[in-house]
């Protein structure tokens, strides 16, 4: 089974291929049946995948090399694919939940006129973030880490007659390239530091040679943190994340739950070696993640679009991740992203299916009373609005996140802040998310919404709304009767922890605050609208909504500082200003060819003289040398 | 033998298209067509057969060779030699050759024979360029690759540009340069008779010249002059757009495909081996030049809005790496030097046939009155997405591993120029996209030219798409060949 | 009947007769007088040829007036179909009006 | 005989100056006549007769003869000669003489560097001379008759009479 391996990456690629060569001339049912059957056989070949690897008579981490990339002298770069339980969970999640999305497109994008485009470029979205996840050495990776990276451009800029859209596009590739240049130099650190680019070997000898906290160990780490910041959106390079929901819901899905974003966390967790030698790094990591979850949660309260409101809350949402990854729970970390990964696409899709009965209307405050209407679309929502709020004990983002918070306060690197950040973050989370049911589903009917969405739709978001509830039973902290299948499959083992509240006592309070913003969505915008209405009113109040609404003006400071800068730089070098020094050398020919040009009269004895001259001049010089 | 007809066989295409050319332009581009994939074929069954068998147990480092007494009053010789790095340049050359061809522009009336004659010949002379391994031949070849780009310019050159001041500023630029490296070649090879009592011009037996003084210094930077012009670095590049607009979109590929790898070439073949010692001691302030011209390169292009000129400065910017990776003056630079050469030649000769391709029937290359082409010309949309992925160094490209290459070894060398140049790549994205952007995205603004890609332009297209995946995924054949030459 | 005169005063005569037609050449506007200048000049020099292939015994000297005078008649004849197209043309033979070359 | 050789120097010298100081070209054109004759002169009293005979024949008589021709042929009248003197003003001759005293001044003052020695002189036969041209000059002498050629096309080419359309024909 296990030698299946190379068919997970290989049949999205081949999806891809086929499409773009072909996709033109297929039937529209061709290209779903390509489109969505290669991800789907990539599911079921990483199922089989996943089968082989557990039914293994010694668990062992799987290799598997295709071919040698570059060789050059010491430097040997291999196409390998590795397979241990972090890439076999990534995997799973991204090549299942893709085919779920790619089901979902067939009907959402039925429509358009650029059917297989789309198709082909999903496809090798999918292809790209199963290369990244399986890759075996850091170059193939980044190969993988680029392909996602370039699919996101694609997708987000897909409706490209929109310019708005292109530019969200370009945002997207520029601000996570910036990420990925760091990440690129951190690779050449890691070489010459350890003379290897695989992973495998990276981690041991890095154990072996780095002494914790070393000056190399340092900067090679947070050169890594520089590419998984740009592609996971955290700060400071979030800000491409909110502007991607220009392309289409299913991309939104895509590149938020399945793929893009999670990169950066599993990069993380994949060199998790290499960041346990240097603490300083983690710090950051577990503040930055930290201080993001806040800042998109609230973000996430002041957005009027739908997508936008979710968006922020991904980018929250990957805040804990950091923050868990900052303290050393990895498996906390992977185990939120799967959750994560199941209500978010969940989330898209199901906003996807009332963006598309209200007419591509994406506006939250002209949406309104919709659980009458779309019935099914609102359970399924409300499910993974509960997921995302993690409303205790019955969705899998409880789980999840209380596995997140209770490492922050019990790890050593951890601490009462970070937890406390946290939690806040849950009571924000809560809210927003609720804010979001209520004003789209409940309320009066403001828009007109029309034909109810098909099978191919609500198939995926039922059984994404199933996992969204009940994933999390996979792992249950031992206050609640303790199992522990995915944190054991990922060999991790809990350790003697102590904090100074017990683990059930964080529990309840995480719980509270979950439930205090839900609480107070209800007061805010189903019991008592005009609370909110009257204090967005008031100048201090209209003030912060603005900041909040714009992501806290990280836009404009960039296109301030950096964006400015460069293009004044290049509109300085437009004209090449260095060829100036040529036409100098070229104006003094001129300006010597106009001055001996006078001496061309035209007049036969001016010439006549000017030969005897000549000869008077030489025979001088004949007879006084 | 085989080395002579690799060069004599353009030169004779070349002539017969043009005879053709009399009676129709139609035969003549079909008979060019035939000679560039005959040349093809030529130089990929020499490679083929250097490959399986090389010179049995000599301590030449040649591949192949011929040597015939050419001037032995001053100790020229007629000395053609092959080893893998000439032997992977000419399979560029003949690659290109080919791309050339197919897209060039024989129907639009103008004498389509001369142009391919033109053509040809410039292949023949850039084929004699990477076989010459006596100095005065590679000089002469170097010489001879001017002439047929002097007259596809001014004879085939894009009408609304100031052809004849372009073929001027190209000419001038690269003669002077030229003859001061023929100076150099000919005080090197005086010293050496003057050492060793023995007069030669062989690229060989000139090595390990003792060298003293001021010359030690000004012989290498004569070479360095000459091909730092045809490269071209900063601050001698600016001959460069004024051709890149003017030349015909056919010709332009060869000069910036192929023309331009011979300044690198240069560097690799005489420079280094040549002037060691001085080589080295000029190794930071060339990389010094090649990071400017890195940066100057990509904030040039990042505001050009003319197509053209665009291709000029982003070839400013990646040929600036190209002479990074030589000066980092380490084995996995110098491989990524030579892949980013390869790998930026099918790149060009593709930005190249993508701006005939809108030139064509009179189409506009202003970015700034294009955009929304993707709607009527989605293969072309294609092909220069693929491009602009290459340019801006996706992994999976040929020119990423060139780049990471080069990166590599200038890290080794430098490591704050390599993370100044690593940056730098964050500036070629920028300009790439915002290249996508203006022509293929966005609104319709009617300056868009009517067709796709026809069915010639398609075959080029695809050829270069396929050489530049293959060379991204499977470098290996071309890291390679290189292997005895590069240290 | 052989003359035992100096070689040098030969040479100066020849000199003498040298600029004189180089001061003709020089003051004369007039085509026509520049050739017969001309003409001077180059009989000179075919004057110090003789004078020197005299004092050298060798017939060389005297070749090279013979190919002095050649190319006199040809340069005349050329000369001279050039004065008529130049009077044809500008009506004067004032070379000060052919100035189209002025720079 | 070198009494014949300062009189016929003295002869060409003053008939040169005549010659470019005539404003009447058939004037000059009979000194320049003059001045070839002594110059012949001094060419058989220097022991080449051949030499003079060609300088009379060819000079003298065929070359001043064209002169004669084109003279006539241009059929210029006394305004001309009157247009010459005007030009020949004192100013007009002072720059182009100081230059060439000049010149005169360094050709003497290297005819002088050498020593002063007067021989005997013999006469180089036209015998000599025939030998030497077919001799090693026989190429010399093909020269010539290429220039001639030339001479003879040029000259033909170049006399043909052109219209007021540009179009030539035949003289």
């Amino acid at each position: 089974m296990l030698q299946l391996l190379w068919t997970v990456p290989a049949l999205p690629l081949l999806g891809f291929a086929l499409l773009a060569l072909f996709g033109r001339r297929l039937p529209r049912a061709g290209v779903s049946v390509i489109g969505a059957g290669s991800v789907g056989l990539s599911a079921v070949a990483s199922g089989l995948v996943a089968w082989g690897y557990i039914t293994q008579t010694v668990p062992a981490a799987y290799s598997q090399c295709l071919w040698t990339w570059m060789e050059v002298g010491s430097l040997k770069v291999d196409m390998i694919l590795w397979l241990d339980p972090i890439s076999l969970v990534m995997i799973l999640v991204a090549t299942g939940v893709g085919f779920l999305i790619h089901v979902y497109s067939t009907e959402y994008m039925r429509d358009d006129a650029d059917y297989a485009r789309f198709f082909a470029y999903m496809n090798l979205f999918v292809g790209a973030m199963v290369v990244l996840v399986l890759a075996g050495s850091l170059p193939m990776l980044y190969l993988g880490w680029e392909g996602v990276g370039l699919c996101s451009y694609l997708l987000i800029g897909f409706w490209y007659d929109n310019a708005d859209n292109a530019r969200a596009a370009v945002k997207a590739f520029l601000v996570t390239r910036i990420g990925d240049i760091g990440m690129l130099i951190g690779l050449f650190v890691l070489w010459f530091s350890l003379g290897t680019l695989d992973i495998q070997p990276l981690m041991e000898r890095a154990q072996l040679q780095w002494t914790p906290n070393s000056a190399v160990a340092v900067a090679a780490t947070a050169l890594l943190l520089c590419g998984a910041l740009g592609k996971s959106g955290q700060l400071p390079l979030q800000v491409w994340l909110p502007d991607a929901m220009a392309g289409p819901t299913p991309v939104s899905a895509l590149i938020h739950a399945a793929t893009m974003v999670a990169a950066g966390v599993y990069l993380l967790a994949r060199t998790h070696v290499l960041f346990d030698l240097a603490p300083a790094v983690q710090c950051v990591v577990a503040v930055i993640g930290a201080a993001t979850l806040l800042l998109a949660g609230t973000s996430a309260l002041a957005q009027r679009d739908i997508k936008r409101a979710l968006a922020y809350s991904t980018i929250s949402q990957l805040g804990y991740m950091f923050l868990a990854l900052g303290v050393g729970a990895w498996s906390a970390a992977l185990f939120h992203f799967m959750t994560h990964a199941f209500f978010k696409a969940l989330l898209f899709m199901a906003a996807g299916a009332v963006i598309l009965a209200m007419h591509h209307e994406q506006d939250m405050f002209n949406m309104g009373g919709l659980r009458r209407r779309l019935p099914l679309v609102f359970w399924t929502f409300l499910a993974g609005a509960m997921s995302l709020a993690a409303l205790p004990l019955v969705t899998a983002g409880f789980y999840s996140k209380d596995m997140i918070l209770w490492s922050v306060l019990s790890s050593p690197k951890g601490g009462f802040l970070l937890w406390a950040a946290g939690v806040v973050g849950a009571f924000l989370t809560g809210l927003y998310s609720f804010r979001i049911v209520f004003l789209v589903f409940f309320g009066e009917e403001k828009g007109h919404a029309s034909a109810k969405p098909g099978p191919a739709m609500m198939i995926p978001l039922v059984l994404l709304a199933v996992l969204a509830l009940g994933a999390g039973f996979v792992e249950i902290p031992e206050t609640l009767g303790r199992v522990a299948l995915f944190s054991s499959f990922m060999g991790v083992h809990a350790a003697e922890a102590s904090a100074v509240l017990g683990e059930g006592t964080q529990q309840v309070l995480a719980a509270l605050l979950a439930l205090g913003g839900l609480a107070a969505a209800v007061v805010l915008y189903l019991l008592r609208p005009g609370i909110v209405k009257a204090w967005v009113a008031t100048p201090s109040g209209a003030a912060l909504q603005r900041l909040c609404a714009s992501g806290w003006g990280f836009d404009a400071l960039y296109g301030m500082l950096i964006i400015r800068p460069v293009v004044a730089l290049s509109s300085l070098c437009r004209d090449d200003f260095m060829a100036v020094v040529w036409r100098a050398v070229g104006i003094c020919a001129e300006g010597a060819a106009a001055g001996l040009g006078r001496a061309q009269t035209g007049r036969l004895r001016f010439y006549m003289a000017g030969i005897a001259l000549g000869a008077v001049v030489v025979l001088a010089l004949v007879v006084l040398l | 033998m085989t080395l002579t007809a690799i060069i004599l066989f353009p030169l004779l295409g070349g002539v017969l298209a043009w005879a053709a050319g009399w009676k129709s332009a139609a035969s003549a581009r079909r008979i060019a067509l035939i000679a560039a994939a005959l040349q093809c074929l030529l130089v990929a069954a020499l490679a083929l057969r250097l490959r399986l068998a090389p010179l049995a147990g000599t301590a030449s480092p040649w591949l192949a060779e011929l040597r015939m007494p050419w001037i032995p009053q001053i100790g020229a010789s007629f000395h053609l030699a092959a080893d893998g790095l000439s032997m992977a340049m000419l399979l560029l050359t003949a690659f290109l050759g080919l791309v050339a061809v197919l897209v060039s522009e024989g129907a639009s009336g103008r004498n389509g024979g001369g142009l391919h004659l033109c053509l040809l010949s410039a292949l023949a002379a850039v084929s004699g360029v990477f076989l010459a391994a006596d100095l005065l031949l590679f000089f002469v070849f170097f010489e001879a690759m001017l002439v047929p780009v002097y007259f596809l310019i001014i004879l085939w050159g894009d009408l609304r540009e100031d052809r004849f001041a372009a073929a001027l500023k190209f000419f001038l630029f690269t003669q002077a340069s030229g003859l001061v490296m023929l100076v150099a070649m000919l005080v090197l090879s005086f010293l050496n008779a003057r050492a060793t009592g023995q007069l030669t011009l062989d690229a060989l037996e000139l090595r390990g010249v003792p060298l003293a003084g001021a010359v030690a210094l000004l012989l290498p930077l004569g070479f360095f002059l000459a091909f730092a012009v045809k490269l071209p670095m900063v601050p001698l590049h600016s001959w460069q757009p004024v051709t890149y607009a003017a030349i015909p979109a056919s010709g332009g590929i060869i000069l910036s495909g192929v023309m331009a790898k011979v300044g690198a070439y240069g560097l690799l073949r005489f420079v280094l081996p040549l002037f060691p010692a001085a080589s080295s001691q000029l190794a930071p302030w060339a990389m010094v030049l090649a990071l400017a011209g890195i940066l100057y390169g990509a904030f040039a292009a990042f505001a050009q809005t003319d197509l053209r000129r665009f291709i000029a400065y982003s070839s400013i910017n990646h040929l600036g790496f190209v002479v990074l990776g030589i000066f980092s003056m380490n084995g996995l630079g110098q491989r990524g030097a030579f892949a980013l050469m390869v790998a930026h030649g099918c790149s060009v000769a593709g930005l190249f046939v993508l701006a005939g391709v809108m030139e064509r029937d009179g189409g506009s290359r202003d970015m700034a009155r294009l955009g929304g082409l993707w709607a009527a010309a989605p293969r072309l949309g294609a092909f220069a997405l693929l491009l602009i992925m290459a340019t801006l160094g996706l992994p999976g490209l040929a020119n990423f591993v060139g780049e990471f290459l080069v990166l590599l070894g200038t890290f080794q060398a430098s490591p704050r120029i390599a993370v100044l140049a690593a940056l730098s790549t964050g500036l070629s994205a920028a300009y790439a996209l915002r290249f996508m952007q203006r022509i293929f995205f966005g609104p319709r603004r009617g300056a868009e030219p009517a067709a796709d890609l026809s069915g010639r332009q398609a075959v080029a297209a695809l050829l270069l798409v396929a050489s530049l995946l293959l060379l991204g995924l499977f470098p290996g054949t071309m890291l390679q060949a290189v292997n005895g030459v590069l240290p | 009947m052989m003359a035992t005169v100096p070689t040098e005063y030969g040479m100066v005569l020849a000199a003498v007769l040298f600029c004189t037609g180089l001061v003709g050449l020089l003051v004369r506007r007039n085509v026509l007088f520049m050739l017969m200048s001309t003409e001077i000049m180059l009989n000179a020099a075919g004057l110090a040829f003789v004078v020197a292939g005299s004092r050298w015994h060798e017939p060389d000297g005297q070749i090279m007036f013979m190919i002095i005078v050649t190319m006199a008649g040809a340069e005349v004849a050329v000369g001279l179909a050039l004065i008529m197209r130049f009077y044809h043309l500008f009506k004067t033979l004032d070379t000060d009006a052919a100035d189209t070359l002025k720079g | 005989m070198n009494a014949v050789f300062y009189i016929a120097a003295a002869v060409a010298a003053v008939s040169t100056i005549m010659v470019v100081s005539r404003s009447n070209a058939v004037y000059s054109l009979l000194y320049l006549i003059v001045s070839l004759l002594s110059v012949a002169l001094i060419f058989f009293v220097l022991g080449a007769p051949f030499i003079a005979a060609l300088e009379v024949i060819i000079y003298a008589g065929a070359i001043m003869v064209l002169f004669v021709f084109t003279i006539m042929m241009l059929n210029l009248g006394p305004q001309t000669a009157e247009q010459e003197r005007k030009w020949l003003s004192g100013r007009a001759w002072a720059g182009p003489s100081i230059l060439v005293a000049i010149l005169m001044a360094e050709m003497l003052y290297v005819l002088w560097g050498g020593d002063h020695q007067v021989e005997g002189r013999h006469i180089v036969e036209p015998k000599e001379v025939s030998v030497a041209l077919y001799g090693p000059y026989v190429m010399i002498v093909e020269l010539s008759s290429m220039l001639l050629l030339g001479g003879l096309v040029a000259a033909y080419h170049l006399g043909r009479r052109v219209h007021g359309d540009g179009k030539e024909q035949q003289p």
